[in-house]
């Protein structure tokens, strides 16, 4: 990884004066973070970072309805950014949409090996405590004053890294490293099949009590690279009063199901929602249990291929299917 | 029950809690205007009624919500109170679908006003475009009745078109008014059988050129035309210190709680939203 | 179940509706079980139209356009045989019986289709009982 | 004189109060750790700091204010009647077991609801049935710095009861009245002077786990140069990686904007106060399409303006009580620490 940072950072220098800004990873709060880095001058492309947690989807920030005018970009200006293989789906996506122009943006691709949820370390360590952390590509060492721990990375991936299909940016203007070959298990719907064996009053339960903790807080759709209309959300307006201020679990469910219904066959699978959610409701798999219907109905998997037009977008007179 | 400048009490002491009141009487000023007459039930409290000019009221509509409105009647009629609302938003649209004899609830007075006794001795202008003309109102009536303790008045109005114009019965009152007070009407675009001036106000206010000598000036109007009836007033020679200006901002509490008004550490719902130009220009700059 | 189910039906004006107004007109019986929305097309309904009156507590949705190439504007009903077929799908996922919800073609003559149709949902929603509203 | 319980003696406890009072707890939920209202039995996770501040048992995201009623009377049709009525939320309550940046939270709401100006009905109703029971912390996260702005992580003088545990055993000091009723002679020991000296020690071990992300100053000093600095191009660069989302202002044990919103049903309905933030880009949005606060950089100076410069000038209170949580739950990883010491140093 090392190298592969190295030549990022030689990269990230090349076209820094073609972009007004180029997004990247920097360090977090510890070491058991990352977080998005705007570079603006060349000055900072030394507070670079490429580690195993760089889970951020940074093509949350390219969208320009997102975001009002002025602040990322000025008209004519381009903007650059590196993209790991799932999070190159949502601008494949973003392009089949044509809500961003290619022209506009340059594309940094890289191989990635998966990323650690670091949920899943709490149970091993005390990570209030870490001071040092090696990592391979096979496993990682977490130290603190009083023990170490080693850990198989397999163990601790985020659930989206596990049998990862596409490990190699899709879409690219330059690619660094060598590509990855894709790991060999399928589990392309990952836990949605566990929730699928639940009766339907179970997952009614399981529901109820997920998103009664949910605190409205909008973070997953803020993060959503393809939720952009920013002002103009349904979830925000009044009129019509699609949805009630009240926080319940009954009115969460109806936010979370207009969520859903508002990603059909727009869903990346890039994870961002369950991971930013503070109440860490697995939210994500509404949008995949759409993904996997939309597969088995049309054969579709969203942000493959540019040229591709998102089922719901399009139809056939005979459909094979219905 | 309603003092003067003191805080909104609230039945029970709760000033979350609006006291009821009946709509009754209900009229349109221009297509997208109208002006309502609020009675509270409370026959005792009514009696009592009392605000400043340039004060504010929550008006509820149950059901719709809570919306910040000027009390724009004379302060010295016991009669009902007036407010003017353009259709903007859910609270506006459903008070313009109500009719008479609606039931509604009231939260006020609420805020500051303008500081009428700074202004003794002095000329007045006031320079008013669109509903804008509506905080004006209660003060003109409070100048009028007041009239001895003021020099010159001027009142400078404008509005898109003359349907667009609000209270012009009143503005014909004022100008037979026999104590010299000077109106003067513009609209944007020349219209046949329109006898007064045409231009955006800015430019009037720039042709009237009101001495900025001993004279306050206050403005009202949408944020474009505030900015550039600004600039030809520190142009004329006025200081900040003598002009003022009413804020609108999103409100919902009206008591400083809410936190989405403020500009810095002020709060326009409950340190204004009169301010003068010399508080403003004290403030970070987040209008 | 007591008394009849509550059904929301979203029909189309240019071919459902009319069959079932002609199934009134003709006098055929049928359960007064259906509160009918009418909409200028099948391609109108938001798939969060049916989910929210399933959602609030009715205990079907019933939901008739024009037959497939038969749209009056053309493509409506086969962008919304798509939308519709997927949220079948979806509703069990968040715990709705996706027997309360039916999505059929019915033309303007169709009248008898219309009440066979609205017979049999009923029945099937009485079967199930009252829903429970979210 | 303190007391002290044996830690599985803490349910039989917990059960004692939960017969007399609304009893909030912090208990493991689902992956998240949150403080919820107390089931008889049920396990509480005093090691954990809760995702939510206690901010939610005294001032809860949903709350009515109002119900109200429309009547028609069938005989006179065109006319309408209406009542309304205030809500009284009075039911006796306990928080158990937060921490003293909490209870500083709790404090800092006294400040701000029920201080010089408007007093905020509801909030003083719930306050003044409500009686704390705080526990010291000796479980700093990486993302704490409560000493940084005043606090202490072993004591909370506002608080009634104070909990210190000493490994399997809890010392729990009485700092009100009140506070002693609650505790219950049955389940509590005596205390000897060497366990005061244990007690005594834990806490000092305690502070030396914080770390001090920098030095404050006095807080007009500060809020001055929060003041100062609103012009700065920094804003912008600090929050350029910001989604504009709720986190940080709903797991804020200091952030109080609400939106008042009606909902009705028919003939009748409730007014709610909901939890607002001002980092949403709705929120300033004016009817007319105008925002004040349109771009996130200017959302996020105002947050934290207001929190170290504004609350200062206006209520002679610092707006932040170090929790951190701002920090660990923000997804794209914004250093509330860095932030301020980078004003405090421009």
């Amino acid at each position: 990884m090392k190298d592969i940072l190295a030549e990022l950072k030689k990269k990230a220098a090349e076209i820094l004066p073609e972009v007004s800004y180029f997004i990247c990873y920097g360090s977090g709060f510890d070491l058991l973070h990352s977080a998005p880095l705007f570079v603006k001058d060349k000055g900072d492309i030394d507070r670079l970072v490429l580690n195993r947690f760089c889970i951020h989807n940074l093509t949350s920030y390219l969208p320009p309805q997102k975001w009002p005018p002025g602040w990322l970009l000025e008209p004519g200006e381009k903007i650059g950014l590196v993209l790991k293989g799932c999070d190159s789906r949502s601008v494949i996506h973003l392009l089949a949409e044509k809500a961003i122009l290619r022209s506009r943006v340059i594309i940094i691709g890289l191989p990635c090996w998966g990323m650690i949820d670091v949920n899943k370390l709490r149970n091993r360590i005390d990570i209030n405590r870490i001071n040092r952390v090696e990592q391979d590509k096979e496993s990682i060492m977490l130290f603190t004053d009083a023990n170490e721990v080693s850990a198989d990375i397999k163990d601790i991936l985020y659930d989206k890294c596990i049998n990862c299909q596409y490990p190699n940016t899709l879409i690219s203007d330059h690619f660094i490293g060598a590509k990855k070959e894709p790991d060999k298990g399928v589990q392309p719907f990952g836990k949605v099949l566990e929730l699928e064996r639940m009766s339907l009053l179970e997952r009614s339960a399981f529901w109820d009590k997920e998103f009664a903790r949910c605190i409205r807080c909008k973070a997953c759709r803020n993060v959503c690279p393809v939720c952009y209309c920013q002002n103009n959300c349904l979830l925000d307006t009044r009129v019509p009063h699609w949805i009630k201020e009240r926080v319940d679990a009954n009115s969460n469910r109806w936010y979370h199901l207009i969520r859903a219904f508002h990603l059909a066959g727009r869903c990346t699978e890039c994870g961002e929602c369950a991971r930013v959610c503070p109440m860490r409701i697995p939210i994500n798999l509404l949008a995949m249990k759409m993904n996997s219907e939309l597969f088995e109905l049309f054969g579709f998997r969203s942000g493959i291929d540019v040229n591709i037009k998102p089922p719901l977008m399009t139809f056939q007179l005979e459909e094979d299917k219905l | 029950m309603i003092t003067n400048g003191k805080k909104y009490e609230g039945p029970g002491g709760n000033p979350y809690i609006p006291m009821l009141a009946t709509v009754t009487k209900l009229y349109s000023e221009t297509p997208n205007i109208k002006s309502l007459h609020v009675v509270l039930d409370d026959k005792e409290q009514m009696k009592h009624v009392s605000f400043e000019p340039g004060q504010v009221a929550q008006l509820s509509l149950f059901g719709s919500g809570e919306s910040t409105f000027v009390i724009n009647s004379s302060p010295l009629a016991k009669e009902h109170l007036q407010f003017t609302i353009m259709k903007t938003g859910e609270v506006s649209g459903a008070f313009h679908d109500l009719s008479e004899g609606a039931k509604i609830g009231l939260r006020g007075p609420l805020g500051n006003w303008f500081p009428y006794q700074h202004m003794e001795g002095k000329n007045i202008v006031l320079i008013a475009g669109g509903l804008g003309l509506a905080p004006l109102r209660p003060f003109m009536f409070y100048l009028l009745a007041n009239r001895h303790k003021y020099k010159n008045i001027q009142l400078i109005y404008g509005a898109r078109s003359p349907g667009d114009l609000c209270y012009s019965q009143d503005w014909t009152i004022w100008r037979e008014h026999d104590s010299k007070v000077k109106i003067t009407l513009t609209i944007d675009r020349d219209v046949p059988g329109w006898e007064y001036k045409v231009g955006f106000v800015p430019t009037i206010v720039k042709e009237e050129a009101p001495s900025a000598e001993n004279t306050i000036a206050v403005t009202c109007g949408p944020p474009i035309m505030i900015k550039f009836v600004l600039q030809e007033l520190e142009k004329l020679g006025f200081a900040p210190e003598q002009i003022y200006t009413t804020l609108e901002r999103r409100m919902k509490c009206g008591l400083g709680l809410c936190g989405r008004c403020n500009i810095g550490p002020k709060y326009v719902c409950i340190d204004g939203p009169v301010f003068s130009l010399a508080e403003l220009k004290a403030l970070p700059n987040e209008l | 179940m007591q008394s009849e189910p509550r059904i929301i039906g979203f029909l189309c004006n240019w071919c459902s509706y009319a069959g079932a107004d002609m199934a009134g007109t003709s006098r055929l019986k049928q359960p007064a079980s259906v509160r009918i929305i009418r909409l200028p097309c099948t391609g109108r309904i938001n798939p969060l139209l049916p989910l929210k009156a399933l959602v609030d507590g009715a205990d079907g949705v019933l939901i008739s356009g024009c037959h497939p190439g038969d749209c009056h504007y053309r493509e409506g009903n086969l962008y919304a045989r798509r939308r519709l077929e997927l949220l079948h799908r979806f509703l069990p996922f968040v715990g709705i019986d996706p027997k309360r919800l039916r999505y059929v073609w019915v033309s303007a003559s169709e009248g008898q289709r219309w009440q066979a149709i609205v017979g049999e949902f009923t029945e099937q929603i009485k079967k199930l009982g009252t829903a429970k509203a979210q | 004189m303190p007391k002290a319980i044996m830690q599985d003696k803490l349910n039989d406890w917990l059960d004692s109060i939960a017969s007399k009072y609304q009893l909030w707890a912090p208990q493991d939920k689902d992956g998240a750790c949150l403080l919820s209202p107390y089931t008889p039995g049920a396990p509480v996770n005093l090691k954990c700091r809760p995702q939510l501040s206690a901010k939610k048992a005294l001032f809860p995201q949903t709350e009515c204010l109002l119900k109200y009623q429309y009547h028609k009377d069938k005989s006179k049709p065109e006319e309408t009647e209406l009542s309304i009525s205030a809500a009284n939320p009075n039911q006796k309550t306990v928080i158990w077991g937060i921490a003293p940046c909490d209870v500083s939270g709790i404090s800092f709401f006294e400040n701000v609801f029920i201080g010089a100006g408007y007093q905020d009905t509801y909030f003083k109703t719930r306050r003044s049935n409500t009686l704390i029971a705080a526990i010291a912390c000796q479980h700093a996260e990486s993302t704490c710095f409560c000493e940084a702005v005043g606090g202490s992580p072993v004591s909370a003088p506002d608080a009634d009861l104070l909990l210190t545990r000493i490994d399997h055993e809890y010392v729990v000091e009485a700092l009100t009245n009140e506070g002693a009723t609650l505790i219950d002679e049955g389940l509590f020991t005596t205390v000897e002077e060497a366990k005061l000296n244990a007690m005594q020690q834990v806490k000092e071990a305690a502070l030396s786990k914080l770390s001090k992300p920098f030095e404050l100053g006095s807080l007009p000093s500060v809020a001055d140069k929060f003041l100062k600095a609103f012009e700065s191009p920094y804003w912008k660069e600090a929050t350029a990686a910001c989604l504009s989302c709720g986190i940080c202002t709903f797991v804020c044990p200091t952030c109080y904007c609400f939106n008042i919103t009606d909902e009705a049903q028919g003939m009748h309905g409730q007014r709610l106060r909901c939890w607002d933030a001002c980092m949403f880009s709705t929120y300033t949005l004016e009817a007319s399409g105008h925002n004040p606060r349109n771009i996130k950089f200017q959302r996020y100076r105002n947050r934290l303006s207001h929190k170290f410069s504004y609350l200062i000038t206006n209520n002679n209170v610092l707006g932040c009580t170090g929790c951190g949580r701002c920090i660990k739950e923000c997804p794209v990883g914004i250093d509330l620490r860095s932030i301020i010491s980078h004003i405090l140093a421009e």
